[in-house]
């Protein structure tokens, strides 16, 4: 094994990626596709901060952006649990494949 | 007056009063239209007569020849340089003939007509339709432009067409009419090609410029024989097909079948159009282009003569057979006009050898007074009897006198009986035969036996054999409008054989003698009279004579009395043939294949539409694969394939 | 190979496999726990690299917030120990199969580029810094997004407390 | 002469009838309104020819041109030539013609005749526009009141026949907009009629664009094989509609064919020139047979227009002046009397309520007038000589015969063929209907009223002015196509 | 600083209704009716304020930059909230949660507005998500139907995983070039794999936002379920403002790789359009049918943004001008229906005209517009889009562009058929439109008619433009 550097660091995130996705895609339950999408963001973050670390360290856009992304990250789970559990209470359930009324 | 003006006014009064009495007749003057019409032809028969009188004896001469003039022309369509439409007035010996005859016929329909259809609820439409055709006519025959006597032609058709079918409400007078103006329009499409032919090959319309252009040898004459198709050069082709159109009107075989179905029409129409006049037309138009014909296409000459030969005969034959006394006048017609057909055809052009042309003419002439008789004298019959069977008559002669007279006279003149008028100009064709065509000279011979017998035939059957007539009253012979037009043709169809036709009418206008020949009529005579005496030995009295006869011939009478199946023919072709094989696939095709296929693109839309719904499945993950797969697809496309 | 690296690999192996059973699990707490420690993880390798600020906003939010949120929803929503619905085999391969390859397509690029590390000198990133520049109106400052965030983070509560308060019921 | 007028006059009378209170009034502003139309397309008329007497020998008369949308170079640009001329005349004949016979329409009243008349407008705007974006916003301005005239007031399968027309034409007039687009880039970025034909367009641009345009204007005007809307549009709709539709609509088509297609585009038009004659003798001899078969009166018209339409295209793919000539006379002539024919059927329908041809008998006897005019046009279809059907398949016989090759020859004489099949429909069609022995269930049948007269009047004395003084209508067409000819530069 | 006040005014003005909005629901709170009203007094006055004061220029570094076009594209979008506050009048008044409808709406326009002024990557995503995840509460609000909450969970799932897709485009962007800024940006894109790569996620993203085939299956199901204002303000607002961003993000940044955009944009508009079609021809719901008939909308789009030159640009911005009146106009409608009666489907509206002839007129307009006929708006529109789209001479795509032009047709017509048309047995009964709902369908037909007729409009979006 070589010295961890910035290709390591994107394979650990394009891995965290794909497997977020894997998981959006094959995950029934709805709060499990949230934590999915936040495996997907966590692995841009890693990104962000890869390149930021590695090839520009002299400005700071990468670290903010993984910032603002947590941050925005927050705002989406919130909302996206506030509808889950409204979704909950109208259909009793948060299995993604009970809520496919629309269609066609 | 103007000549122009005078000549225009020939026509245009009858067009007046068919506009007169088709607009307001049916409500304002429905006593008075018949004799509107009738006078206002008078007046045309009057400047007719006073313009021959003019043109014959004080101005048409000059040089020893008889010019053709041309007072009136006004550019009606032009379209591209020197060739154009142009309504004018050509005179010459022909046309000045023509006004004639057309006019006095005419005018005797008319006149006749005032007693024949008194009481009709159409009057005053007849008599606008009979102005209408006596309009077309006369300006065909004025034509000075080939494109014009197409247009009056088809008017003439069409005039035609409405007088047949004027009993509307007779299934089979629609059905005649119908059948008359498409035949005849399946002709006129030749007459239209032709015209078309001649016209890009003169470069030009106009009959005078045409006929000296393709006559004359010169680059015009050999730029229009130079091209051929199929062998014939183009000038031939245009001929040939100007006469098919000819031929159609003149119901010349095998596109006579209209004629005997015409006479659904009223009796004077059938007098006035397809005895006299119209079915002419055809005739007419030979002789107009007879310099063509003659000088530079003599081979389609020669087709002209056959066809007149065998539809002289042919139709002969038929007439022998027919019961209907129409129909035996109109198989007769068929026959004299095949008459002068032959005559035209076994002509040439110029001197002596124009004989024929000028028999033609003559016998054109002739026929029209004697044949109009026969017509009304039958309709005079019919009109007392109320049937067109000759079983249903006979013995009329004590009824009828002044028809039973003039029929006869008529009958004599058709059989070619000398003095009347029908001897000399069936004995001018007949030695125009012999010394072109021998062969023609033979059928023609035959033929006019055949006529002299049928026509007794049909004289005898009305007037004298037994008495059939269910009409126990007697009734009075018909009115005196009726009686005066039959004793002025009867008096014209006995002596119009004196009139020296050849003094004025011939192909180059100038005087042509016709000399009698006694040892050559010996022949033509013993024929008639040999065909009369047969007719009188068998329908003089009622006997078993022709029963036994037609018993004897039986297929033959069979073949001919249905007309040799003709009729049969032609409704195989347009019913099997034209309907079946290429009208209903036609259709078929339009509706399944053609309109098959724009609805099938609309079904296919729809099927693909309702195929790919599946894709929006409502699963909210499915959907994000499809956002995946579209990403990657895009991003291989593009790293890979599309640098 | 020293300690530093040791210490990476371990972060790394801890948050894939973490990450991987987080996706796999049946159990939807032990899903969201292996998502904390893959969470973790992820901090854990931001320190590695210096990034402290991040590492601890990492924590504070992600671990300490939102994580919360999803266990608590979880316990709103379902028994703690009931199994996950399985899902279509189906479905499972041909979402392994696009994962790979979107995976093999992203690892490929990223492997056949040249990044050029640079030798530039990497700035400092204490807190004090970062504030300083969040706030900033500069050029390089930060203060705009920060604004726009507050706006969306002021939207996103709204949109929260509407939507999840329990509304009265419609009985009319 | 202003040419705005024409553009204001109907939709003044739209706008004027979308307001009106009752159904009275509706009738008459749009009655009122066809009549200035009517007085108009006389005054341009004579205005036209004065301009010509007074030697004013310019391409285009009475020109206007405002800019709109710069950023694009388009042009409302007007003007008119002896062609548009005629087809405004005959637009007016139709119109009026149309408002008369659709007087007892009950139904939306209103919004009928604001449909009829938005029609109008739409070819008025057609006929004379000379840029062609402009050209191309009233072509398609005429499209969607068809469809509704069908779909609201037609009968029979007429939601099916409404949206094939609509579709169909609209697919026509998308093909024509990338025509149109093509020119534009390929000359410069230019939309005018009058510059575009000044300019040398590549032949290789051409023969790509000379294709959709001319199919696109001649699903417009029955294109063989694009014409299946034609017999279920012209069923389907009411009476005024079929006039307008039959009258008019199929106008634009064969006016943009010659106008925009073959005039700005003369390479390409000599290189289809045969394509297209075949396509058009195929259009005039089959369609004649399909009408042969058909037993409903409006299809056996509708048929019929395929096949008078197809001497349109003919004459423009024989490419000599006569045959050009000739085939704007067939559209005038043809869409009077085909709006003649529909109007007749109309009233025959009206009274008897039914229009299989079978199902008639007699009618001569209860309608003399509508029967007389039935056959008037009948014999005009025909091609009588002293009806306008005559003149114009005559002049465009003779020029078709101006080329000199087998090929026209036989084309030329394949379209002759067709006035035979056209005698056996049309009378076939009236003997059944006009003739025969009458029904008893018709005997109570009225004849037409003062409205039904005075539509068939007019059309009947536009169809007479053409074909017994044709010589007016040939003067006024004959530079106009000269100048297309001379464009196209051969014969 | 003057500056900032000139050149934010519209996301000032905004926040401040936010923020008034916001004390007025703090504080004891409004009546629905009078809230209402002020708000349309405050977006009126905010829409006015548009026209004033356009200058040129930029702040916080490059973060925000803004021109005369932007702020005429910031206020078409003004308009179309306006129209949609006077048009859902009926739905607005009845909802519990009226303030809060509106801040979350005014937030995503403020999102929007950032997003159009955006002058770097971060400042992009941020206003994107602004955007979007409002909106998504916005879908949520009719809170006691099932395909609401169902419809706004799919809007948010999806949009989270676009955005998860979009910030690792950026990520890889930035590690390929080291920069967010636009400015810098597009002189350092060299189109090496990684970059296309990168850019084919971000391009993702924004064809996930503008439904493009095949990042659209979100659009219809969300628009079903969403309350109707909540589907306007998607359909509308959302896609112009996505649209705007689009193509200055495609001009102005991704210029070096406008030979691989220019033939994703044929084959994607291609795709959109048939796929939106195809889907719209049997669509039975009025909303779903206004979603697929978007998303072939988006389609004629992207083959005017295809042209790459300012034809391009100003017949995006003039045609999203039409589009905001026309299909505003037919939600209006749709919306005063189903406000009404309860009914969606396409079948309720037979024999609409015989009970509602103000209705059918003006969504026959406005459907008559979005196909693109004479003399409605939308005739010029739909072939300003064509024409710049032509300027390659691409004859190909542009027939199959203008078949498709065709299908659509068929679909337009189809609801045109069934309102005049076809009969039924229970109509729509006559329906009392409000004031306000009225005042606004008639300016939304005006705006149909005179968008197109008034060419003056279009020279001045190529004046400003250039």
């Amino acid at each position: 094994m070589m010295q961890p550097g910035l290709y390591h660091l994107l394979f650990i995130s394009a891995a965290l990626f794909f497997i977020g996705i894997y998981g959006f895609f094959t995950r029934r339950n709805l709060i499990t596709m949230l934590m999915s999408i936040e495996l997907i963001l966590n692995s841009v973050n890693l990104n962000f901060i890869a390149f930021n670390k590695y090839l520009w360290p002299h400005k700071m856009d990468g670290l903010f952006f993984t910032v603002f992304i947590i941050a925005i990250a927050a705002a989406e789970a919130a909302v996206a649990i506030a509808i889950i559990i409204n979704l909950y209470r109208s259909h009793n359930s948060i299995d993604v494949e009970n809520a496919e009324e629309l269609k066609y | 007056m103007n000549l122009g003006l005078q000549i225009a006014l020939i026509p245009l009064l009858p067009l007046a009063g068919f506009v007169l009495l088709g607009l307001f007749g049916r409500k304002y003057l429905k006593k008075s239209s018949g004799i509107i019409g009738t006078i206002l032809l008078l007046a045309s028969t009057v400047l007719a007569l006073y313009t021959a009188y003019e043109y014959f004896f004080v101005y048409g001469k000059v040089a020893g020849a008889y010019q053709k003039f041309v007072p009136l022309s006004y550019t009606w369509l032009e379209f591209s340089k020197g060739v154009s439409i142009d309504m004018g007035i050509l005179l010459d010996p022909i046309s000045v003939m023509m006004l004639v005859v057309v006019t006095f016929v005419s005018l005797m329909v008319h006149i006749y007509s005032l007693g024949y259809m008194k009481g009709e609820e159409r009057f005053p439409t007849y008599y606008s339709f009979l102005g209408l055709f006596t309009f077309s006519m006369l300006g065909l025959v004025i034509s000075s432009n080939l494109f014009q006597i197409y247009i009056f032609w088809e008017l003439v058709g069409v005039s035609s067409f409405l007088l047949i079918g004027y009993y509307y409400n007779k299934p089979s007078a629609v059905a005649a009419c119908k059948k008359a103006f498409i035949v005849t329009r399946f002709a006129d499409l030749g007459f239209l090609i032709g015209i078309l032919i001649l016209s890009y090959s003169s470069g030009t319309l106009d009959f005078n410029t045409l006929i000296s252009t393709l006559t004359s040898s010169g680059t015009g004459q050999a730029k229009a024989v130079a091209s051929t198709f199929l062998g014939a050069s183009a000038v031939t082709w245009g001929a040939a097909l100007v006469f098919i159109g000819g031929a159609g009107k003149s119901a010349m075989f095998p596109l006579h079948i209209w004629l005997p179905d015409a006479m659904e029409g009223p009796t004077p129409v059938s007098a006035l159009i397809h005895a006299a006049t119209m079915v002419v037309a055809g005739v007419f138009l030979v002789a107009r282009l007879f310099p063509v014909f003659s000088i530079t296409t003599p081979g389609v000459l020669e087709i002209v003569g056959w066809v007149g030969a065998i539809s002289a005969i042919i139709a002969a034959i038929i007439a022998c057979t027919q019961t209907d006394i129409k129909r035996v006048l109109a198989y007769s017609t068929m026959s004299q006009i095949g008459f002068m057909m032959f005559a035209l055809g076994v002509s040439k052009y110029g001197g002596e050898a124009g004989l024929g042309y000028t028999a033609s003419m003559f016998h054109l002439f002739t026929h029209a007074m004697f044949k109009a008789l026969l017509f009304l004298g039958a309709g005079a019959v019919i009109h007392y009897i109320h049937s067109n069977e000759m079983k249903d008559m006979g013995g009329l002669r004590k009824y009828l006198p002044i028809t039973h007279i003039t029929f006869l006279i008529a009958c004599l003149a058709i059989a070619g009986v000398p003095p009347f008028a029908g001897f000399f100009s069936k004995e001018e064709i007949l030695l125009a035969a012999y010394h072109n065509n021998p062969a023609i000279y033979w059928i023609a011979l035959f033929t006019s036996g055949l006529t002299a017998f049928y026509m007794f035939r049909l004289y005898f059957s009305i007037f004298w054999n037994k008495e059939h007539h269910p009409h126990g009253e007697k009734q009075s012979e018909g009115g005196f409008s009726m009686m005066i037009p039959l004793i002025l043709l009867a008096i014209g169809a006995a002596a119009a054989g004196f009139i020296p036709f050849g003094k004025y009418v011939s192909t180059d206008g100038t005087v042509l003698e016709s000399h009698f020949d006694l040892q050559f009529s010996a022949l033509p005579v013993a024929v008639g009279l040999a065909g009369i005496f047969i007719a009188m030995w068998l329908y003089r009295k009622e006997s078993e004579r022709p029963g036994k006869l037609t018993a004897s011939i039986y297929s033959i009478y069979k073949t001919a009395y249905n007309k040799f199946y003709i009729d049969e023919i032609y409704t195989f072709i347009t019913k099997k043939i034209i309907f079946n094989l290429i009208g209903k696939p036609a259709a078929w095709f339009d509706k399944n294949v053609v309109d098959g296929l724009v609805n099938l693109t609309g079904k296919a839309t729809a099927e693909v539409s309702e195929d790919i719904k599946k894709v929006q499945s409502g699963k909210v993950q499915q959907y994000a694969i499809y956002f995946l797969v579209g990403v990657i697809g895009l991003a291989v496309l593009f790293i890979y394939i599309w640098k | 190979m020293n300690g530093s690296d040791i210490i990476f690999y371990l972060l790394a192996a801890l948050t894939l496999v973490c990450a991987v059973l987080s996706v796999s699990t049946r159990q939807i707490f032990r899903a969201a726990i292996y998502l904390l420690f893959t969470l973790i993880g992820i901090a854990g390798i931001y320190f590695w690299l210096d990034y402290q600020f991040i590492a601890a906003v990492q924590i504070v939010v992600y671990v300490g917030g939102i994580v919360v949120l999803i266990i608590f929803s979880i316990f709103l929503t379902q028994q703690a120990g009931e199994k996950l619905p399985k899902q279509k085999i189906g479905r499972k391969i041909f979402s392994a199969l696009a994962v790979f390859c979107g995976f093999g397509l992203t690892m490929l690029q990223v492997y056949q580029h040249d990044f050029i590390e640079t030798e530039n000198e990497a700035i400092t990133t204490n807190v004090a810094d970062i504030g300083r520049k969040m706030l900033s109106t500069n050029a390089e400052g930060y203060a705009l997004p920060f604004e726009v965030v507050s706006m969306l983070l002021l939207a996103a509560m709204i949109g929260c407390i509407v939507i999840a308060l329990k509304s009265k019921p419609e009985t009319k | 002469m202003n040419l705005l007028l024409l553009i204001l006059a109907p939709l003044v009378t739209a706008v004027a009838a979308l307001l009106a209170r009752s159904k009275w009034q509706v009738r008459w502003i749009s009655f009122a309104g066809s009549v200035v139309q009517l007085i108009l397309a006389f005054v341009l008329l004579f205005a036209f020819q004065n301009e010509r007497g007074t030697g004013n020998a310019t391409q285009m008369l009475f020109e206007q041109n405002y800019n709109i949308f710069p950023a694009w170079n388009i042009n409302f640009h007007l003007g008119v030539d002896g062609i548009s001329v005629a087809m405004i005349l005959l637009t007016s004949f139709v119109v009026v013609a149309g408002v008369l016979v659709s007087w007892n329409i009950e139904k939306m009243t209103k919004e009928f005749y604001f449909l009829l008349t938005l029609l109008a407008l739409g070819a008025y705007g057609f006929f004379i526009s000379l840029d062609l974006f402009v050209l191309f916003f009233f072509l398609e301005i005429a499209v969607i009141p068809k469809y509704l005239l069908i779909g609201i007031w037609g009968s029979g399968k007429k939601e099916y026949s409404a949206n094939k027309l609509a579709l169909m034409l609209m697919g026509g007039s998308a093909l024509v907009l990338v025509g149109i687009l093509g020119l534009y880039f390929s000359s410069g970025h230019s939309f005018d009629l009058l510059s575009l034909s000044k300019m040398n367009i590549a032949k290789g641009t051409q023969s790509i664009i000379f294709p959709l345009l001319f199919v696109g204007f001649g699903v417009f005007t029955a294109l063989f094989p694009f014409h299946t809307w034609v017999p279920d549009g012209h069923s389907s709709a009411p009476t005024a509609g079929s006039m307008f539709l039959a009258g008019i609509s199929m106008k634009l088509g064969g006016y943009g064919c010659l106008r925009v297609a073959t005039y700005l585009l003369p390479e390409g038009a000599k290189e289809y020139a045969n394509i297209i004659i075949i396509l058009a003798s195929i259009a005039i001899l089959y369609g004649a047979f399909a009408t042969m078969m058909q037993k409903d009166l409006k299809y056996i018209n509708a048929y019929s227009s395929i096949s008078h339409c197809g001497f349109v295209l003919l004459g423009i793919g024989m490419l000599t002046k006569t045959a050009i000539t000739g085939a704007v006379m067939q559209m005038v002539s043809h869409g009077l009397m085909t709006a003649l024919f529909f109007a007749v059927i109309g009233m025959i329908y009206d009274r008897t309520h039914t229009r299989q041809v079978s199902e008639m008998s007699g009618l001569m006897r209860m309608m003399p007038f509508i029967s007389t005019v039935f056959f008037i046009v009948g014999l005009c279809s025909l091609g009588l000589p002293g009806l306008s059907g005559f003149v114009a398949e005559m002049t465009i016989f003779m020029g078709s015969w101006e080329n000199a090759d087998m090929f026209h020859r036989i084309a030329t004489i394949i379209a002759c063929m067709s006035i035979v099949v056209t005698a056996v429909y049309i009378l076939r069609a009236i003997g059944q209907v006009a003739m025969g022995p009458a029904k008893e269930s018709f005997l109570q049948l009225t004849d037409a009223k003062w409205n039904e007269r005075m539509a068939a009047a007019i059309l009947v004395i536009g169809i007479l002015a053409i074909g017994i003084i044709p010589g007016w209508l040939n003067e006024l067409l004959k530079p106009a196509s000269e100048v297309i000819m001379n464009k196209i530069g051969a014969k | 600083m003057n500056d900032l006040w000139i050149l934010m005014k519209s996301e000032l003005v905004i926040t401040l209704i936010i923020f008034i909005l916001l004390f007025i629901k703090l504080s004891r709170g409004m009546k629905n009716e009078s809230l209402l009203a002020l708000t349309q007094i405050l977006l009126l006055a905010n829409f006015i304020i548009g026209f004033f004061f356009n200058k040129q220029g930029s702040l916080f570094g490059d973060m925000f930059y803004t021109t005369p076009l932007i702020v005429l594209q910031k206020n078409i979008l003004n308009l179309g909230v306006y129209l949609i506050s006077l048009l859902c009048s009926g739905w607005l008044k009845k909802t519990p949660h009226l303030p809060e409808f509106f801040m979350l709406m005014l937030s995503a326009l403020l999102g929007m507005f950032f997003m159009i002024s955006s002058g770097n990557l971060l400042m992009f995503y941020l206003s994107l998500e602004l955007a979007s995840i409002p909106v998504a509460a916005m879908a949520n609000f009719d809170l006691e139907k099932k395909r609401s909450s169902e419809g706004a969970m799919k809007m948010i799932l999806s949009s989270a995983f676009s955005s998860g897709i979009l910030l690792f485009g950026i990520s890889l962007i930035y590690g390929a070039t080291g920069t967010i800024s636009f400015a810098q940006l597009s002189s350092q894109l060299d189109g090496s794999p990684l970059q296309i790569l990168a850019f084919v996620f971000l391009f993702a993203a924004f064809a996930f936002k503008l439904s493009v085939v095949p990042f659209h299956l979100w659009t219809a199901d969300v628009y079903e379920g969403s309350p109707i204002a909540a589907t306007s303000f998607l359909s509308v607002i959302s896609k112009g403002a996505i649209a705007f961003v689009f193509i200055s993000a495609l001009y102005r940044v991704f210029q070096p790789l406008q030979e691989t955009w220019y033939i994703m944009l044929v084959i994607l508009a291609i795709a959109t359009m048939v796929i939106g079609n195809l889907f719209a021809l049997r669509q039975q719901n009025i909303k779903r049918f206004l979603a697929f008939s978007s998303i072939a909308q988006v389609g004629f789009i992207l083959v005017a943004i295809s042209s790459n030159d300012s034809a391009g640009i100003s017949s995006v911005v003039y045609f999203i001008l039409i589009y905001v009146f026309s299909n505003l106009a037919a939600f209006g409608v749709a919306s005063v229906i189903t406000d009404q009666t309860g009914k969606e489907n396409i079948d309720d509206y037979k024999g609409l005209y015989k009970t509602n002839p103000f209705l059918t007129w003006i969504l026959t307009l406005a459907l008559f517009s979005l196909a693109g006929i004479p003399p409605t708006a939308g005739f010029f529109g739909k072939l300003f889009l064509i024409s710049a789209g032509a300027a390659k001479a691409n004859y190909g795509f542009i027939i199959v562009v203008v078949l498709n032009l065709v299908i659509s047709l068929y679909y337009y017509l189809r609801i045109v058929r069934a309102m005049f048309m076809d009969k039924n047995e229970q109509p729509v009964e006559k329906i009392k439109v409000t004031a306000a709902g009225k005042f606004a369908l008639i300016l939304c037909a005006a705006g149909i008619v005179l968008v197109g007729l008034l060419s003056w409009i279009y020279d001045y979006i190529v004046m400003i433009n250039k």
